[in-house]
């Protein structure tokens, strides 16, 4: 049972960090608690439900398309929410506020217009048939969750590390008013960071969608906290960090529930959280410069 | 002088509206209240819910009215599934509609915290959803229609170790909702009693996806069978779970009223297939009546009727009937009235305990999913 | 009384009631934000006020003036706890770090038997009324007033405006920043109990994510340039539902756009203008 | 040295290996006029905000007033007589200019929490005391519209409230980062003057400033910086005829000032 329970713990990390990594991103780069990312989450799956459902898209195609349609509606709300804003230099509380309501409107828009009922893509959209090795067992969407947070995770890596538009990321991400200095278009940058999220945020949504089989407007909101938990365990803005601990958190709540008491496994999430508060403020592999003076 | 003139010739004329008004107090609706959610995450049962008051009210309108003529009407007021906005919505019923009973609140939660209102302003309020301990032991102007889980849950448990000889179970139920906790206590009473043994009693949240942990570690300790209380929600999660991780086909769910829902099946699909729940009333039922409602329900909403919406389409029938009995819309009347009602729906036989609460379970009934269908398994 | 004023009483007693305990509650919010800092923990410390007042009345039988006092230091202990290592960090980690209390303390609520479970505590009698809590709303604002027009309420100020240039005219930045935490806390357990002793019952739920963003968003609806703020944006969210009843459907719909408009333009809230402007006057 | 108000030893702070400030040991005597130069990126903001508390250095001492202060924050320096102002000028913008210098009287007006709730006697005389002390330091600064919101001054006039925020805390040493910064040669010299009395009224003054002109007229010693080192130091005319100090300049506007201004002499 151990080794099923590790694997189940692995799973379930790899959708928290699946889900933090567009959040991570968001909230480090653009120093904002933007608590629209959860809608995000939703709106994905919910856009790739009715490509599949209602227009026989396959899974494929569905998944990106949705996942850019998403991630151009997060580009339309930071620039309608979160730009005036910054323009003005409001103060962080305003940002997270704004996106308050937002959140408040748009979860509550999706659910007056389709409902709260839990819905799910069509059986045939993906082959969950379970593969087993030596009496553990996965599914191939499990496979395919882990396999694309570790391909996600990868692939902004390189995208931070190694192109000019990462250098002008990061540059934004340690001070906006430097960064306009050094010549990088901060309004452009801004935008696609949000682009970037929103998209990471929706494939997420679609991949556990795909595997839980339980899309409804407010799933978006249950995810955050996690998310919460996640990023500030990982580390503010850093994606690796959210890698590694969205794994953490998985396999412990798998173990907790497993070995201990299932009655404590989500308490599991955030006695890390304030224990990271407590000891280790950066994130587990965070650098110092927590503390803005 | 001239605002005299104009009043003298406004007498006739007010004369004859007054009259009017008279003739038309006796075909004055009767308007009862209605405390249900409508908008917000668990909106679902309140518009079945709704659906069902509704389509039984054009029923009641169309055969006379009650009262002798006079048409019924419902006030509903929305409580989001929030239990400070169902005390208002009870008070503001009470206190300025004036209304002589009210129907719901959706959840027991919000029961716990209107019910003591109405009650102590003596106004009858009928639960039609609201399963949870001690909902009538809150006062006597407390009633409800629907079966508690402490008179399914037993049916359920004992058909299945008569019929597949269960012996060993493992026991799964959300604990932070008052619902399935309060199912799950009646559970562990039901098991306790019929000597069945419990390996182990799993947790989990209303909004968890994953259940793989817990189910993995009850599938270790081979149970017979596992004993589920949770909403729509968590429960096609758990059966889904259940099936990925290869269970054998043989260790079946049982549910609570929670799983009773057409939505398991179309969420869980095949993995549904085998599970057990007891119902007051189910889609499938062949009684003519309980089909007739079915296909009313479907003309008029586009969609299968659920237990929630059956057991509201029937209360509204009993509360018509017991204003009817009580011979004016006033709540002490009624209340008097509504405990003598005897009344036959698409539930089977109904009428109140001593308690207030159904005393008929003859209607219950133990039915299988079986391929996106409920089937009656007793 | 007459019997119209006797039913509008009834009618809107609990309303009544949730336009002073959500003032307190504002102002609660209002406390911590006033000193630039962001606590999303005030539902939990409203949870742990009413589970205390409710089990000391339930269990103990304890007399009520007690229990309100016991319902303040409860929950400002558990500000201390929180408070002492995460004040030292920016804003967002003590607002992250509230979260957390909030999610862990729901936790213990669902899985402890003492305080019911899922099903809560019910039958609490009800000893809050009109008096007890419009009294502790006004006792509040004279005090919010009375110490934002002095040097406390101009350091406080001050660390909102620029916490580094107020720590270098010697704010001791650390007391004021956890004797604020404690106070807010103090405050929402005192609504968190005057609520539990007028709603009878209380379950574990009603203090989660979405409670505590509701009490920010009041206090920033109001605007937090003086303690009227806070409370007038109480009133306004309190009676909105009310108010936006008939909407149905879209009734959280406008409560979102209500909010999003309200920041983006008037940043400074519905009550912008400041108390005590100690120079403006001649 | 025993009598000096301010002491740096071997003050280093490293960020990510770079060392912004690298082993600078320089004193400053009681009732002086200090100026700290350099070029940009010279480590001068940095060494101001290590001395006033708003990070911490990595290696070395800084002694205030007879007691070592390392790990002190800001707070208790200020509390201890430690002012100063900013590059960027950080006013409370929504107060008034009276509130502001209020607010900088902070650490020594009276009046606790409860004396406020109560409003006692105290608090009353206490209030009152600060105002006429606060309309006081306003007009030696040169305010007279004390009931302007400080964010609707004019920029000169914000310096001056700056200084005057600072002044109100009573401080034995004033860190004045550029406080000409901006400034047309009218203001300027008004601030000259304004610092003269200052220093007449017994303020030590410690500041960092790119005006030759301004600091050579003004020091009566100079430290000077270059990539976190300190290069020299000593009165206006040995430092600008030190050749390191022309070196470190090079090529800046500055760096003809200095040269013309050793050629002048």
């Amino acid at each position: 049972m151990l080794a099923q329970q590790l694997v189940n713990g692995i799973i379930s990390g790899a959708t928290y960090a699946l889900f933090a990594l567009g959040f991570t991103l968001m909230f480090g780069v653009l120093n904002v608690i933007n608590l629209t990312y959860g809608v995000y989450f939703s709106t994905g799956a919910l856009i790739a439900l009715y490509a599949t459902r209602n227009f026989a898209f396959p899974i494929l195609l569905a998944l990106p398309l949705a996942a850019v349609a998403t991630g151009l509606i997060a580009v339309v709300i930071d620039g309608l929410l979160l730009t005036p804003l910054r323009r003005k230099k409001a103060p962080e509380l305003a940002s997270l506020m704004v996106t308050l309501g937002a959140t408040l409107l748009l979860y509550s828009l999706m659910t007056a217009f389709i409902g709260t009922d839990i819905q799910r893509f069509p059986p045939a959209a993906i082959d969950s048939s379970a593969i087993e090795i030596g009496g553990v067992r996965v599914s191939r969407s499990q496979i395919l969750i882990v396999g694309t947070a570790f391909a996600m995770v990868a692939l902004l890596l390189a995208l931070m590390r190694g192109t000019r538009l990462g250098l002008a990321i990061r540059a934004l991400a340690e001070n906006p008013d430097a960064a306009r200095l050094m010549g990088v278009d901060v309004t452009l940058v801004t935008f696609f960071v949000s682009f970037v999220s929103g998209t990471l945020g929706a494939a997420a949504g679609i991949l556990i969608g795909l595997n839980y089989n339980a899309i409804q407007p407010y799933m978006g909101e249950v995810m955050m906290l996690k998310g919460f938990a996640v990023i500030i365990i990982g580390g503010l803005g850093d994606i690796r960090g959210a890698l590694i601990a969205g794994l953490i958190l998985g396999l412990l709540e798998g173990l907790t529930a497993g070995y201990v008491a299932s009655s404590l496994k989500d308490a599991v999430g955030f006695l890390l959280l304030v224990l990271t508060l407590w000891f280790r403020p950066v994130g587990l592999f965070g650098r110092a410069a927590v503390k803005r003076a | 002088m001239l605002k005299k003139l104009t009043a003298l010739a406004a007498l006739p004329l007010a004369a004859s509206l007054w009259s009017a008004a008279a003739l038309a107090q006796s075909k004055e609706p009767v308007t009862i209240g209605a405390i249900e959610i409508l908008t917000g995450p668990n909106n679902k049962y309140g518009i079945a819910i709704k659906n069902g008051f509704d389509l039984a009210l054009e029923s009641v309108n169309k055969n006379g009215g009650v009262l002798g003529g006079r048409p019924l009407a419902i006030t509903y007021e929305d409580s989001a599934g929030n239990k400070d906005q169902a005390i208002n919505a009870a008070r503001q019923l009470i206190g300025r509609s004036k209304v002589p009973l009210i129907l719901g609140p959706t959840l027991s939660n919000e029961m716990f915290a209107a019910g003591p209102v109405a009650n102590e302003r003596k106004i009858p309020i009928v639960g039609t959803s609201t399963t949870a301990n001690g909902i009538t032991a809150i006062g006597p102007y407390v009633f409800r229609t629907s079966l508690p889980e402490a008179d399914v849950v037993p049916v359920t448990l004992k058909t299945a170790q008569q019929k597949l000889g269960i012996k060993k179970v493992a026991v799964m139920y959300g604990n932070d909702d008052a619902f399935t906790k309060s199912a799950y206590d009646v559970m562990k009473a039901a098991l306790e009693k019929l000597g069945i043994e419990t390996l182990t009693t799993e947790t989990f949240g209303g909004k968890d996806t994953d259940f793989s942990a817990q189910l993995t570690k009850i599938k270790g300790l081979n149970p017979d069978a596992i004993v589920v209380s949770a909403l729509v929600e968590a429960g096609s999660g758990i059966l889904l779970g259940k099936k990925a991780l290869g269970f054998p086909e043989k260790v079946r769910v049982i549910g609570g009223n929670g799983l009773n829902a057409p939505k398991v099946m179309e969420i869980a699909g095949d993995a549904a297939n085998g599970t057990l729940v007891g119902s007051p009333w189910f889609i499938g039922k062949a009684d003519p009546a309980s089909q007739k409602f079915v296909e009313a329900y479907k003309a008029k909403y586009n969609m299968d009727p659920d237990q929630f919406a059956a057991q509201a389409y029937d209360t509204l029938f009993i509360v018509a009937a017991a204003i009817n009995a009580a011979g004016a819309a006033e709540p002490e009347k009624i209340k008097d009235a509504l405990g003598k009602v005897k009344y036959t729906g698409v539930m089977g036989p109904f009428s109140f305990t001593e308690n207030r609460d159904p005393a008929e379970t003859s209607g219950v009934v133990v039915i299988e999913m079986r391929d996106g269908g409920f089937k009656q398994f007793n | 009384m007459p019997a119209f004023l006797d039913d509008f009483l009834f009618s809107y007693q609990s309303l009544i009631y949730a336009l002073g305990i959500n003032g307190l509650l504002a102002l609660s919010m209002y406390v911590v934000l006033a000193i630039g800092q962001l606590s999303l923990g005030q539902a939990a410390f409203m949870g742990l006020g009413a589970y205390t007042s409710a089990l000391l009345t339930l269990k103990l039988g304890t007399p009520f003036a007690l229990v309100l006092l016991a319902s303040m230091a409860v929950p400002a202990l558990a500000a201390l706890i929180i408070g002492v290592p995460t004040l030292r960090l920016s804003g967002v980690y003590l607002a992250l770090a509230t979260i957390g209390l909030g999610e862990v303390l729901r936790i213990a609520f669902v899985n402890s038997e003492l305080t019911g479970g899922a099903l809560g505590l019910s039958g609490i009698p009800e000893k809050a009324g009109y008096a007890i809590i419009f009294g502790a709303l006004l006792l509040a604002l004279i005090a919010f007033v009375l110490v934002s027009r002095s040097r406390l309420g101009r350091a406080m100020e001050a660390m909102r405006e620029d916490e580094v240039a107020a720590g270098m005219l010697g704010v001791h930045l650390p007391r004021y920043r956890i004797s604020a935490l404690v106070v807010s806390a103090m405050l929402a357990g005192l609504a968190g109990a005057l609520n539990a002793h007028v709603s009878s019952f209380i379950s574990p739920n009603d203090y989660g994510f979405d409670a505590a963003v509701t009490i920010l968003s009041y206090a920033l609806l109001g605007g937090i340039g003086s303690p009227f703020g806070p409370v007038v944006g109480a009133i306004i969210l309190t009676l909105l539902p009310e108010v936006l009843r008939p909407l149905h459907d879209f009734r959280l719909v406008f409560n979102g756009l209500i909010i999003v408009i309200a920041v983006l333009f008037m940043p400074h809230g519905l009550v912008p203008w400041r108390i005590g402007r100690t120079g403006a006057r001649p | 040295m025993n009598g000096a108000i301010l002491t740096l030893e071997n003050l280093t702070v490293r960020f990510g290996g770079l060392a912004a400030v690298d082993g600078v040991s320089f004193h400053v005597e009681p009732q002086t006029v200090h100026g700290l130069i350099g070029p940009n990126g010279a480590g001068k903001t940095t060494a101001f905000n290590l001395i006033s508390g708003l990070g911490h250095q990595s290696d070395g001492h800084i002694r205030f007033d007879g007691e070592t202060i390392d790990k002190w924050p800001s707070w208790q320096r200020a509390q201890r007589g430690l002012a100063r102002t900013f590059q960027n000028i950080r006013m409370f913008g929504e107060m008034t200019v009276l509130e502001n210098v209020l607010a900088g009287m902070h650490a020594h007006v009276g009046g606790g929490i409860g004396a406020t709730l109560l409003r006692l006697k105290s608090f009353g005389a206490a209030e009152a005391a600060a105002i006429a002390k606060a309309r006081e330091i306003l007009a030696f600064v040169g305010l007279a519209n004390i009931s302007t919101r400080a964010g609707n001054l004019p920029y000169g006039d914000q310096r001056r409230l700056e200084i005057a925020r600072a002044l109100a805390s009573d401080p034995k040493l004033m860190l004045l980062d550029e406080p000409a910064a901006g400034m047309n040669p009218s203001e300027t010299s008004g601030l000259i003057d304004l610092l003269l009395r200052l220093k007449a009224r017994g303020v030590t003054l410690l500041l960092v400033e790119h005006d030759m002109h301004f600091i050579m007229h003004l020091c009566d010693r100079i430290t000077v910086l270059n990539f976190g080192r300190k290069i020299a130091e000593g009165t206006p005319i040995e430092v600008r005829s030190d050749a390191k100090v022309i070196e470190a300049y090079l090529g800046t506007k500055v760096a003809e000032r200095l040269e013309a201004g050793a050629r002048v002499r």
